[in-house]
């Protein structure tokens, strides 16, 4: 058994890796499987990477850092 | 038995907060509950039980010290199984509730926190004395302040709290505890003169002259004679005296030694385990009745037993053998017999012919009882019956109009109990009648 | 002394413990004793149409050996006729002036029915009125109490009624029966009602017994559904006093009911919005002496906060109440292990492996001594370890840093909304 | 060795013990572990969209020192995907094939996403399904949970969607913060409900910590209503059950959840009406193991009665139940004191003096020893002496000899009705 | 003491249903509990006690009687102290929960009840055969029945149970009991040979010959001599003779004997408290080394001194002195101090010269450990090392092939306990080694 801590801290490398190279969230779809989110580059390729983030602590990581953007 | 002063902290330890909580929630809140009744100073039992259980632990301690102003003494000494977790109705079907436990889990409380409980009461004018600090004269002086009584307590010793203070062995009773209530009297503005011994310090007549009234509360004196031969030798000693030591002095080791206690009250058994605890050998009990007649309590001969303490019964000690360098060395007993029932039903212990035997002891420690503060008595003028000051039953009136007396000083010939707890309601029925007298006085006067 | 002197919508009382209309408040007997050891205020046991009851009216739960944790009862109205409740009443009032007596109503749901009990219960005196809209076994079968109480607009059109007439404050004790407590109490203020009380007793059946196979309590070998309250629904009256209270348009006082046994109880049901409270239960366990500790409990407490008045209680903790979609997802509590004060029992960690998140896990120190460790990034903070430890202070729930600001789901969504995909 | 299998709706499993969605049914691990553990059948956590939970979720109350006398919780439905939960339930279904694997199911109500999940959930071999239509906070305030469950149409229109592609039976979970839960149970059998479950948890708030003044649990300072359960709802829960069990319009078997701990309650809840029982609180708070106990009572309980299998309990007392109107009026128990196991605590005295009928007098026996003696004139059989006394069998309530024969409300009422005057 | 017999009554009384209810909703119900661990039958005890608290007090019996087929004696006469509730975490926070008093609780519902609980296993067409019918032959008979053996057990008294039905005093458990579990071990069809002693009654190679594998739990035998002086001397008892001629023989009184019991283990506080229950005067018990080496239990020690039981540590006796009429009278002691300590740490006991005194006693009561069936041991051909039977430590094996050991017969040279629990235990131990060994030879010849 994986540690739920450990699957969380994959999903937010991912996210975190994505966003420093300059991705931004555009699109996010919640559903049985959890969240599926796109992120979008204006200039990298490609221009756009999806991510399905599952565990609840990312989901809530990415859902963090969009409101933290919008009230800043 | 390394270290005898580990042995002399307190044996029993106080109930943690589950052990109180669980017990508090065991209590039934009995209606007019039986142990309210056999409790002497009458402390609303379920209704304290009932505040540690809703965590009102404040309130505890106040209706704890409300009824009994040595209720902190009490909580440890009281002969609760006599009293009221005897009369627990939980005797019939489980076990008692461990009131005296819960009593010491309040107050323990309310000495960590060391706020005062009460509040003087407005000064009335009127100034009262007490000869004694013990718990009758504490507790007599705690009411007499909240009723606005100016008073002064006297008191011989240098410390206040008699027994509770000097008497009763350290591992039952530590100091501090007498200390706190005397300290929680004295934030009632009352006055302790200490090191004032009335009869040689202060005349008995100058405070008849000085106060509006006087309480006796001077409790008995040390142990008398046996009246037998090789009483003064070194190793002899009387036990209250002996007690007294082990709280006052450091602590002297009794490895090695054989101890005889003689008698079989509650002052030998606190002699007898403080031996034991200072290291003895062996201590034994040397008493000429039986077990049934023995005035211990049950407790007390319980705990003895457990400390290793033996018992000679129908046993009397006729002469201490010294050695050469006149110190105990044996002791000559006899053994006895109860004779037929005297007019008290109480049986006569007689010496059987022939049966004297010798036992070795190094130390003799007497505890037959204690004898009375006759000249002080007297001195105040006070009808008495062999040092048994003479009383009215209801308010504790002496023969002289404005004294009163209460506690060990009142005990004797079938009269009370020698306890803490009935010295504490003594107190306050004192403190009451003096009200009753001097408010009643006020309004003719006036 | 803290000043216990409490003043719901105008009817005062000398601290704030009143009986609930019940058994402990049938007589003027019953509240002259009362009133004699020490309680605030009696609400009169309700008045209307005299009935009749069953033999076998009350049963209770026992919670590990400790009796009545909970309590129910199958018991209707007064059975009394109302010219002896008032001639009672009048004479509780002139030996004790100074105490609240408040009179429980419930008369079927006509205006002239209410306008006469109305009148005639404040000529002998009252210090307000309790509209009875709870009681649900048997006057609910004759559409009165609960069946009228779960009704919104009977609740409201009721209100009216009474306060058509009534020159003392009215109360309308609300039943806890129903979908949601709001929608009510919303009706007895529409109606004009001047303080709402909760709860009346909840639909429940205490047992079946295991030999006879009948319920508990069992008339005649035939049971029905009583009404529950004692310790055991506390919970559910503390919430319905709180979601009243913190409701913006029921801004009346509140009179807390249920489950109230003990000072903290008071406490907590004032500091969630309630002006007093009421007890039935606790009374009828272990009678009316139960009052000294709660006010000399409240007391000490207040002593203790450096609080003056009681009322300085009131509604203070009501803004630290909201809903589940206000609440902050990024908060982070975790449990920590006090290895020095644990005693061992490993039921923390069999309940975190078994039923929570399997991150308290079963170690051996270098001497050889078995200790507990919490994997601190595996725990979700559920509280549960630390809810099952029988030892205070082995286990403490620890606030983290926040590695994300606060963020609760309301927020969440709305900002979401807008990254929608189609 | 009793048969103690059980048959709901066609499910089937080895004892009538199951585990109720809930923490405990997280995963497979913990599900396999309490299978292992000798449980019958597991409810698995609610499954649907992953939500995100606040970090401290329940709190407890205690009763006179004993721990979680009530659960409460402000936790919502799986946060884990629904692939990871149906991997596991297959996997775990692979090991105990005859154990019950139910999974509870809540979506938005919407036909499409009703049948989505069924098929995905019944792909992976479950014996049933639960919808869960009760849970009160959070999934309400998104209208799921509580918010459809307290709509009878909703509840009706899920429960067809969810049947029309369903293979496998059907439980509706109901939720009990309703006025009426036999309205709701009606429309999941309307909507074609094989079975139907009870209760989910009550609205609730545990209390107000008295130092810092915040609700327990405190997520950041803020509180919301959660979900009470545990052994202190038990009778709101066997009352909501019979309540249906006695519907004639509820021909469906049910499945019985609130405050289970023991044997004995799950006897209750059989006798009563439901096929098999229901646990969450008992398990978080001592782990799986319980349910030891609860099988071997209640084989040895059934050997004692001479039953050859569990399911002869079932309903078994439903007939006993009815309403207050039904109940016999000239039914008269009256309360006796047995002097020789009377312990003298006197509470019974006050409990009648102060809070009853004041029929409990102290007297004095000749010998001196103080009795109780009831005045069985003016005793009204009320209970509540030998509710409140602490010594088993020292009060019997004895029915005494009918004065006339029985009578109930509803036939006083239709008689009298042919005498009323104008 | 008007009644003598009054005080063979058993001391302790059960639970009331109350307090079992209350002691079983106090237990915690701990995970992996630690008392579990500490009861040598591992018996799952919040478990049972569960069980309790549900009213399943059948299952409860079960439970224990599953783990221990002696449950309802071990409930009276474990040292649950060192054990069991030694171990529970409640110790750390208020007071261990009353293991051994709520395992009564449930034993004594079944033998009320006397319902059989087990049921035999399916006849396996195997035999064995037991020598002793003490806990450790019931133990395995109980286990081998339910495993489908034709177990026999050989007992050479006429009652079976072995010391608890013999040795153990009727104030600490009354025969009944033993009776009950032996009873119990019958049910299931196992066969007890009573009055039957192998090596006498039937030789040891016979047993050997009619069965497939052979159990030895004789137990150990009567009380070593001193080797002083005056040991024939009336007067002189043998502890576990005189014991149990208390549970067999009418009792007779010892009013104004003074006994000196020597040794101080477990036969010792028995035999001193049977003599002080008895009526004796005085009871001494004398130890060579002191308190700290004394291998009676802690609570056997309290018991003891609450019974008035006195202790003389450093005390060896030397010779008995008679009187005229060949009776004891005397005893010659001499004191002892405790030398340096051996290899195994244990200080040596040496006399201190002229350290010689005698003391009064009408009767001397030996208890200072048991002798060992030699000869039986010899005659089944065992490896032993003083009457100790060698065996394998985890099957319980001897050096024969079929035959194993368990109980007191095992007990010895630092090798496991002498306890009824640790007895049971190895029963358990030796019925699965011997099934072990059994089935999978069937395996193997078939
Ligand atoms: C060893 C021992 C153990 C006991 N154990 C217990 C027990 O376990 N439980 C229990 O309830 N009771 C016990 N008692 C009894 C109890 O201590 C007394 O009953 C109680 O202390 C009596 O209180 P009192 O105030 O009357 O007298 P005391 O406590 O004796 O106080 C009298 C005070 O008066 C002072 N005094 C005397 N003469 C004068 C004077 N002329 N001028 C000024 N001051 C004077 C003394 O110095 C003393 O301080 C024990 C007593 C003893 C001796
Ligand atoms: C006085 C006393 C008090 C004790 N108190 C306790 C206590 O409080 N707690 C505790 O746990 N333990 C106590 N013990 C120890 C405990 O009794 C033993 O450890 C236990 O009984 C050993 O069981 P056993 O089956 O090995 O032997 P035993 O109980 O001695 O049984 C052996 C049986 O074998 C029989 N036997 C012997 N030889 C033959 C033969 N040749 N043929 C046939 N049968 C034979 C004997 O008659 C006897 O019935 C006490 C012992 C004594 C003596
Ligand atoms: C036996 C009994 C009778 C009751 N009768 C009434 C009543 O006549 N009118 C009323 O408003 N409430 C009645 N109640 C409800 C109580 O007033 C109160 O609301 C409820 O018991 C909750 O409080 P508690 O938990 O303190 O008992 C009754 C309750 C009980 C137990
Ligand atoms: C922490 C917790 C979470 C729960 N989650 C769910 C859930 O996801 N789905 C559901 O149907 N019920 C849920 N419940 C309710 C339980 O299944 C059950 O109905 C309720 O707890 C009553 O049973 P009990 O008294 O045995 O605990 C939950 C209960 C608790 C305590
Ligand atoms: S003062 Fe003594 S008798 Fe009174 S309640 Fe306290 S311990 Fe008991
Ligand atoms: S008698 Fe016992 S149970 Fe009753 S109130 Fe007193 S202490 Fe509590
Ligand atoms: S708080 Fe919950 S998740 Fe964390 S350790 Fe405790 S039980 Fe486990
Ligand atoms: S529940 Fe508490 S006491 Fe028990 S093991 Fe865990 S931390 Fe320790
Ligand atoms: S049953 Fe009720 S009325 Fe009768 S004596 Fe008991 S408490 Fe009083
Ligand atoms: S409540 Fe029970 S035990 Fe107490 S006095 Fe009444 S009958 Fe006796
Ligand atoms: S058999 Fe003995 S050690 Fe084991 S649980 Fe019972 S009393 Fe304790
Ligand atoms: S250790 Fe103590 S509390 Fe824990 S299960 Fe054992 S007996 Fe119960």
């Amino acid at each position: 058994m994986t540690a739920s801590w450990q699957l969380y801290v994959n999903e937010k490398e991912k996210i975190d890796a994505l966003l420093h190279r300059g991705y931004v969230i555009c699109e996010v779809t919640e559903s049985l499987e959890g969240a599926t989110v796109i992120f979008s580059h204006p200039t990298a390729t490609p221009i756009q990477e999806v991510l399905t983030v599952e565990t609840a602590d990312a989901r809530k990581y990415f859902s963090s850092l969009l409101v933290h953007s919008v009230t800043k | 038995l390394v270290n005898v002063s580990d042995n002399f902290r307190e044996v029993e330890c106080g109930l943690t907060d589950v052990e109180a909580s669980d017990e508090a929630n065991r209590c039934l809140y009995c209606y007019d509950a039986p142990c309210i009744t056999a409790c002497p100073t009458s402390i609303n039992i379920p209704s304290f039980i009932k505040s540690i259980a809703t965590t009102n632990v404040k309130g505890a301690a106040k209706t704890i010290m409300t009824a009994n102003p040595i209720g902190a003494s009490c909580a440890r000494v009281c002969p609760t199984e006599e009293l009221c977790e005897g009369a627990c109705v939980l005797n019939h079907s489980s076990k008692p509730i461990l009131i005296g436990k819960l009593q010491r889990y309040a107050t323990d409380w309310a000495m960590k926190r060391n706020e005062p409980l009460f509040k003087a009461g407005e000064p009335n004018g009127r100034s009262v004395a007490i000869v004694g600090s013990g718990p009758a004269g504490l507790s007599a002086a705690r009411e007499l302040a909240r009723f606005g009584y100016k008073v002064t307590i006297y008191e011989a010793k240098s410390e206040a709290g008699g027994l509770n203070t000097y008497g009763i062995v350290s591992f039952r009773l530590p100091p501090y505890v007498s200390l706190w209530e005397a300290q929680q009297v004295k934030a009632l503005g009352v006055t302790i003169k200490t090191n004032t011994a009335v009869g040689k310090d202060i005349a008995a007549s100058e405070l008849m002259k000085q106060y509006d009234a006087v309480v006796i509360a001077c409790g008995m004196s040390h142990v008398p004679m046996l009246g037998i031969e090789g009483e003064t030798l070194s190793g002899v000693h009387d036990a209250i005296r002996f007690v007294e030591q082990t709280k006052t002095e450091p602590l002297s080791s009794y490895v090695g030694k054989k101890v005889a206690v003689i008698g079989a009250g509650n002052t030998a058994i606190d002699a007898a385990t403080c031996a034991m605890r200072l290291g003895a050998d062996s201590v034994k009990i040397l008493y000429r009745r039986t077990v049934e007649e023995m005035t211990a309590y049950h407790f007390e001969y319980e705990f003895a037993k457990q400390e290793g303490v033996e018992f000679r019964f129908l046993t009397s000690p006729q002469k201490i053998i010294a050695n050469e360098r006149g110190e105990v060395k044996e002791l000559e007993c006899v053994r006895m017999t109860l004779g037929e029932p005297d007019a008290k039903g109480r049986k006569a212990p007689v010496a059987v012919a022939g049966s004297e035997f010798t036992m070795d002891v190094d130390i003799v420690i007497k505890a037959i009882g204690q004898t009375r503060h006759h000249a002080l008595i007297e001195a105040f003028g006070l009808e008495h019956h062999h040092g048994v000051v003479a009383i009215d039953q209801h308010t504790l009136q002496t023969s002289v109009a404005n004294v009163f007396a209460c506690g060990d000083v009142i005990f004797g010939d079938g009269q009370g109990e020698a306890m803490v707890v009935s010295a504490a309601q003594q107190g306050k029925v004192v403190a009451n009648s003096i009200h009753q007298r001097l408010a009643s006085r006020q309004v003719t006067t006036h | 002394m803290a000043d216990l002197r409490t003043n719901l919508a105008g009817i005062t009382s000398p601290n704030p413990f009143w009986l609930a209309s019940a058994p402990p408040t049938n007589s003027g007997y019953q509240v002259q004793r009362a009133f004699e050891a020490g309680w605030g205020g009696a609400v009169w046991k309700t008045l209307g149409e005299p009935i009749i009851n069953t033999s076998a009216r009350f049963a209770a739960i026992s919670f590990q050996g400790k009796k009545v944790a909970g309590f129910n009862n199958i018991e209707l109205i007064t059975d009394r006729p109302l010219d002896v409740n008032l001639k009672e009443i009048y004479e509780t009032k002139k030996r004790f002036p100074h105490h609240a007596i408040i009179a429980s109503l419930m008369v079927e749901p006509k205006q002239e029915k209410w306008h006469e009990i109305v009148k005639r219960v404040e000529d002998v005196g009252v210090d307000g009125l309790e509209l009875n809209f709870g009681c649900p076994h048997g006057m609910a079968e004759r559409g009165m109490g609960a069946a009228s109480g779960q009704q919104p607009d009977l609740v409201q059109a009721q209100t009216t009624w009474a306060k058509e007439v009534a020159k003392t404050p009215v109360i309308v004790k609300l039943t806890p029966n129903i979908t949601d407590i709001t929608v009510t109490a919303r009706a007895a203020v529409n109606g004009g009602a001047d303080a709402i009380s909760m709860i009346n007793t909840i639909n429940s059946l205490m047992g079946v017994d295991l030999d006879s196979w009948q319920t508990v309590p069992s008339v005649a070998g035939k049971g029905a559904h009583g009404g529950y309250c004692g310790p055991a629904v506390k919970p559910i009256a503390l919430n319905m006093v709180a979601e009243c209270a913190r409701h913006p348009a029921i801004a009346v006082p509140i009179s807390g009911i249920g489950g109230v046994g003990t000072w903290q109880d008071a406490v907590e049901f004032m500091l969630m919005g309630a002006t007093g409270v009421q007890v039935c239960t606790a009374a009828m366990h272990h009678g009316f002496s139960i009052v000294e500790d709660m006010i000399d409990g409240l007391n000490n407490y207040l002593e203790e906060k450096g609080l003056a008045s009681v009322s300085e209680l009131i509604g203070k903790s009501v803004a630290n109440y909201s809903e589940w979609g206000n609440l902050d997802l990024n908060y982070r509590t975790v449990a920590s292990i006090n290895t020095d004060v644990c005693i061992h029992c490993n039921k923390c960690h069999i309940a975190c492996e078994d039923t929570s998140h399997q991150c308290i896990e079963r170690k051996i120190a270098l001497d050889g001594t078995p200790f507990l460790h919490v994997r601190e990034e595996d725990c979700v903070g559920c509280n549960l370890c630390s809810i099952v430890c029988p030892e205070p202070g082995a286990i403490d729930m620890i606030t983290l840093p926040y590695e994300q600001p606060p963020m609760t789901w309301n927020e969440r969504q709305t900002v979401l909304a807008t990254y929608k995909g189609k």
